[in-house]
Formats: C-alpha cells, sequence, structure tokens
C-alpha cells in the first residue's frame, strides 16, 4: 500500500515540476513573439500558476510527510547499513530543502497575487527560481532514492 | 552510469506526459476551457504544436528506456523472479511491448499532425494520439512502480 | 487582523533553523511503535525518533503567531531583500548539520 | 469509360497516407507475432554484452530478443510501406491505423496474464 502511496507523491511531484517549470521559466523570458516549442513553454502567464504551484506543493508535501516513517524505518536504515550514507545525507538535505520552499510559500504567493505584477519583480523572480530549483532537486534526489531502495 | 540514464529516462518521461497530455486534453475538449483555472490552462493549448516534441521526446525516451533494459534484465528481473513478484515482472513485459507498439504508431501519429494532406482525418488524429497518451501513462506508472520495488544498481 | 505572508515565511523559516540546529523538536515521532512524545524516549527499543514534524510544528506555531501579531508598519519595513538570503540561512544550517553524513559516518 | 483513379498519377498525399497507414497495420502485427512465437532475429546477452545469432551455453546469462523484435518489425513495416502500392490501400479506412495497434494492445495484456498463471 505505500508503494501506492510513493507513487502518487511521485505524480503530484510531476505536475508540481511542469507547473512550477512553466512558471520559473517565464519570469526569466524577455517578452518576444514565441515561435519555438520551449519558447512557447516559457511564455505562459505567470500570475495564473501560482494558486496551482502551491496547492500541488502542499499536496506533494503532504504526501511526502505521509510516507516519511517508512523511508525511517526501511529504507534509511537500510542505507545507513549498507554504508551509503552519503545517500542518506541526500535525503536529509531533501528534507530542509523542501522546508525552504515550503517557508517561502507565503511569501511567494504574496508576490504574485497580491503586489502588482510591476512591483518586486527581482524578488518574485528569485523566490519562484528558488521554488522550482528546489522541486527540481528533490524530485531527482527522491527518485535516485527510490532507486537505490523503494518503499514496499 | 545505469542511475543516471535511469533518472534522466525517468525526467524526458515527464516531460513526454506533460506534452502528450497538454494534447489530448486539448483534442477531447468538448466544452470551451474555463480560463484562468489550472484545468483549464491545462486544456486551453494548441494542440498541434506538441506533435514534433512528442515525437522526439518519445524516441528518446525510447532510446534510454532500451538501453537501461540490459540493466534491468540482468537485475532486476532475476530479483522478480527470486521472489515470486510475477504480477510486477509482467507488467514489465506490457510495459516493454507498448514502448514497442508505441513507436510503431509514432509515424501515424506525427504525419496525421504534420502532413497537410491528411488534415481532414481528424477522428483518426484523436484516436492515434489517445493510444499513444495511453502507452505513455501506462510505461510512466509501470516504470515507477517497478523501480520502487527494486532500482537498477 | 490580518495576516502577514511575509512575517509568517520569515519567521517560518528562522524558527525551523533554530530548531533544526539545536536539536529541538517541539514532538518526537517513533514510527517503529507508532508513539508520539514531547520528550526523548531515551528507551532504545522504541526505535528511531523523528525530529522533522517536531522542528515544523515550532515553525508554523511561530510563524502563524508572529504573521497575526505583528503590526502592518514593522510589516512594511521587512526589505525584500530579507528573502533573498532566507533560503540560504535555512540551507546552509541544513547542509551544515548533515555534514557528517558525507565526512565520517555517523553512529546512529 | 476508363476508371479516373487508375489513369491519373496518385498525388503525394495519397501515396503518404498509403504508406503511413500500411506502416501502421505491418508494425504491430510483425511485432505481435514475433515475441508470441518469441522468434529471434539475434540474441543479446548483456552479462557477457555480446550478439549473437545462436542461442549460447547458460553461462552466457540471459539472452534478451527484443532489440530484435523492434528492428525486424520497422524494417518489415517500411518495406510493406514503400512496397505497397497505393492502389490497394486506397479504400482502407483510415481507422485501422489505430485500431489495429488497439488490437495489439489488447492481445498483449491478455496474452501477459500468462504471468498471473505463474
Amino acid at each position: 500500500m505505500i508503494a501506492f502511496w510513493d507513487v502518487l507523491h511521485a505524480i503530484f511531484a510531476m505536475l508540481l515540476l511542469g507547473a512550477v517549470t512553466h512558471q520559473g521559466l517565464s519570469v526569466w523570458r524577455k517578452p518576444a513573439p514565441a515561435r519555438a516549442f520551449i519558447d512557447r513553454f516559457r511564455a505562459v502567464n505567470g500570475p495564473g500558476y501560482a494558486n496551482a504551484v502551491v496547492v500541488l506543493y502542499l499536496v506533494t508535501f503532504a504526501l511526502g510527510c505521509y510516507i516519511y516513517p517508512p523511508y525511517v524505518l526501511d529504507v534509511k536504515s537500510s542505507l545507513f547499513a549498507a554504508g551509503l550514507s552519503g545517500q542518506v545525507g541526500l535525503f536529509q538535505i531533501k528534507e530542509h530543502v523542501a522546508v525552504v520552499a515550503l517557508a517561502l510559500l507565503p511569501v511567494y504567493w504574496h508576490y504574485w497575487r497580491t503586489v502588482p505584477l510591476t512591483e518586486d519583480t527581482g524578488i518574485r523572480r528569485f523566490v519562484t527560481t528558488v521554488i522550482m530549483v528546489a522541486v527540481w532537486w528533490n524530485l531527482v534526489v527522491g527518485h535516485i532514492l527510490n532507486n537505490t531502495k523503494g518503499l514496499v | 552510469m545505469s542511475t543516471v540514464l535511469l533518472i534522466t529516462h525517468g525526467l524526458v518521461a515527464v516531460a513526454l506526459i506533460g506534452a502528450i497530455t497538454h494534447q489530448v486534453l486539448a483534442l477531447w475538449r468538448t466544452a470551451p476551457a474555463t480560463p484562468n483555472t489550472f484545468f483549464g490552462r491545462l486544456r486551453n493549448v494548441r494542440a498541434g504544436s506538441y506533435a514534433d516534441a512528442v515525437a522526439i521526446l518519445y524516441a528518446i525516451d525510447f532510446l534510454l528506456g532500451a538501453i537501461i533494459y540490459a540493466s534491468y534484465r540482468l537485475e532486476v528481473r532475476p530479483y522478480l523472479e527470486n521472489a515470486d513478484l510475477y504480477i510486477a515482472a509482467g507488467s514489465f513485459e506490457t510495459k516493454e511491448h507498448l514502448a514497442a507498439l508505441g513507436l510503431g504508431l509514432l509515424p501515424a501519429y506525427w504525419l496525421f499532425w504534420k502532413a497537410p494532406a491528411l488534415t481532414n482525418h481528424s477522428t483518426e488524429r484523436k484516436y492515434v494520439t489517445l493510444l499513444l497518451a495511453f502507452y505513455i501513462w501506462w510505461n510512466f506508472l509501470v516504470g515507477h512502480v517497478l523501480n520502487n520495488i527494486h532500482g537498477l544498481p | 487582523m490580518s495576516f502577514s505572508p511575509r512575517v509568517f515565511s520569515l519567521v517560518f523559516g528562522l524558527v525551523y533553523t533554530v530548531a533544526h540546529l539545536l536539536e529541538m523538536p517541539l514532538w518526537r515521532y517513533y514510527p517503529l511503535v507508532g508513539k508520539f512524545s514531547l520528550t526523548d524516549l531515551v528507551d532504545l527499543s522504541n526505535g528511531p525518533s523523528m525530529n522533522w514534524y517536531g522542528w515544523m510544528s515550532y515553525a508554523a506555531i511561530a510563524g502563524v503567531i508572529a504573521a497575526v501579531v505583528v503590526p502592518k508598519r514593522i510589516d512594511n519595513k521587512i526589505p525584500a531583500a530579507v528573502f533573498y538570503v532566507l533560503p540560504f540561512v535555512i540551507l546552509v544550517c541544513g547542509i551544515y548539520t548533515e555534514r557528517s553524513w558525507f565526512l565520517a559516518p555517523p553512529t546512529g | 469509360m476508363a476508371d479516373p483513379q487508375s489513369t491519373l498519377s496518385r498525388s503525394p498525399s495519397e501515396r503518404l497516407f498509403s504508406a503511413l497507414t500500411v506502416f501502421s497495420l505491418v508494425f504491430p502485427v510483425v511485432y505481435v507475432v514475433l515475441y508470441y512465437n518469441e522468434l529471434a532475429l539475434f540474441r543479446f546477452y548483456p552479462l557477457v554484452g555480446e550478439l549473437h545469432l545462436n542461442i549460447q551455453p547458460t553461462t552466457f546469462g540471459p539472452a534478451m530478443i527484443y532489440y530484435g523484435w523492434i528492428i525486424v518489425s520497422t524494417f518489415a513495416a517500411a518495406v510493406a510501406a514503400a512496397v505497397v502500392p497505393s492502389r490497394w490501400t486506397a479504400h482502407l479506412w483510415a481507422g485501422w491505423s489505430w485500431l489495429v495497434p488497439a488490437f495489439a494492445t489488447l492481445f498483449t495484456f491478455i496474452y501477459e496474464t500468462r504471468w498471473l498463471l505463474h
């Protein structure tokens, strides 16, 4: 059953990755007509993603919290016993990276939905980029650990 | 090395699933998409513009999968059989076959979208795209479940 | 009464970092026996303890209180530059406390 | 009066459409026949990293014939697409291009239930 929650966590992470990457790349794009595929990928309406990113992040985070105890009992101890403490360390950092993005979520939402888009563009761009990079890091690290030892 | 290839295979699959899901939702949309909602934006795209991306991403992902398939055959399949996890092993077999059938469907898929002469085949285009989307989603889920059971070294 | 997202983010991040650095969770969870505890159950038979939820609980409580209590005029004085630094503070402290996983495998 | 279709040379779109339909029909059929009968053009032994036309002793480790199925199916479908004249496929329903792969998919799921009976 835990495998179901693990795959669900991965699917929500994927949806989150799509939304936050669309938005994260759009904040660095200079206004210009979008022809190529990667241009259209970035030429999205940034504010429209804020709510989706917040909701998807919270759901993904909650699912992660739910499957974290079995990870501690089953995966962490096995990796530690197998001398793979480096990978355990990677996952520990994933915890903190997840909290970095969680902590930034309210201020991220604030700068997208409350503050006029013409103001504070720098901090809005930075916060969005940090959350995007955090989601990418956690997805890759999560997959590396899951490949090393899954939740069964 | 196969971990790097596997993660890359997974990330390309994420991009592929994003593109084909955008396309299928836009293609099968019956009512106009409600603007400014997440689901509305997901469907409110120009479906045709995804064909090249889907075809290229599928080919790349198939190639990556074919490369790491050898590691799977050596490491994971024997583990599944020894552990009597036959449903998992059988599921991965279907993934293998569906990936191949998807490869065979790719020319039809691409041409139904791109060839000007075939623009009037909208029904075929819808079903070919839906079938390819099914292959991609099925393989993505089975791949995740299998990787969770036993990873590549 | 209003809720300031900026104050919440700032306080949440800082309190989490302090609680984590001081190894001071509000509560601990022992997944092996499915027990919650406000104190450290030294008895090893309870299995490993998880402090992460406890650190976040402190941070969330402090963040909510601050976000509601701190007046608007102080909120407006918080420079946006603070949020350029906050992520690095949390991350660097996090990596610092986890360094032993990479240097010399820890005992427990 | 002569049938206009046969006297006029086929337009590029008709030839394209015909080749496309033929490719989509032949690939899944050939692929399913190959894997159902475990027919191998060659075998790849990943343990030793070697390709062989014939079966090797078990010391070589497990044999993989998947790559062969893909190559043969693609080749057969491409040849058929090039060779089959479009007047044969002119009246073929375009829906076969997805229906035949769909049937092949259904067959695959039914066939792989053999793993449940292990």
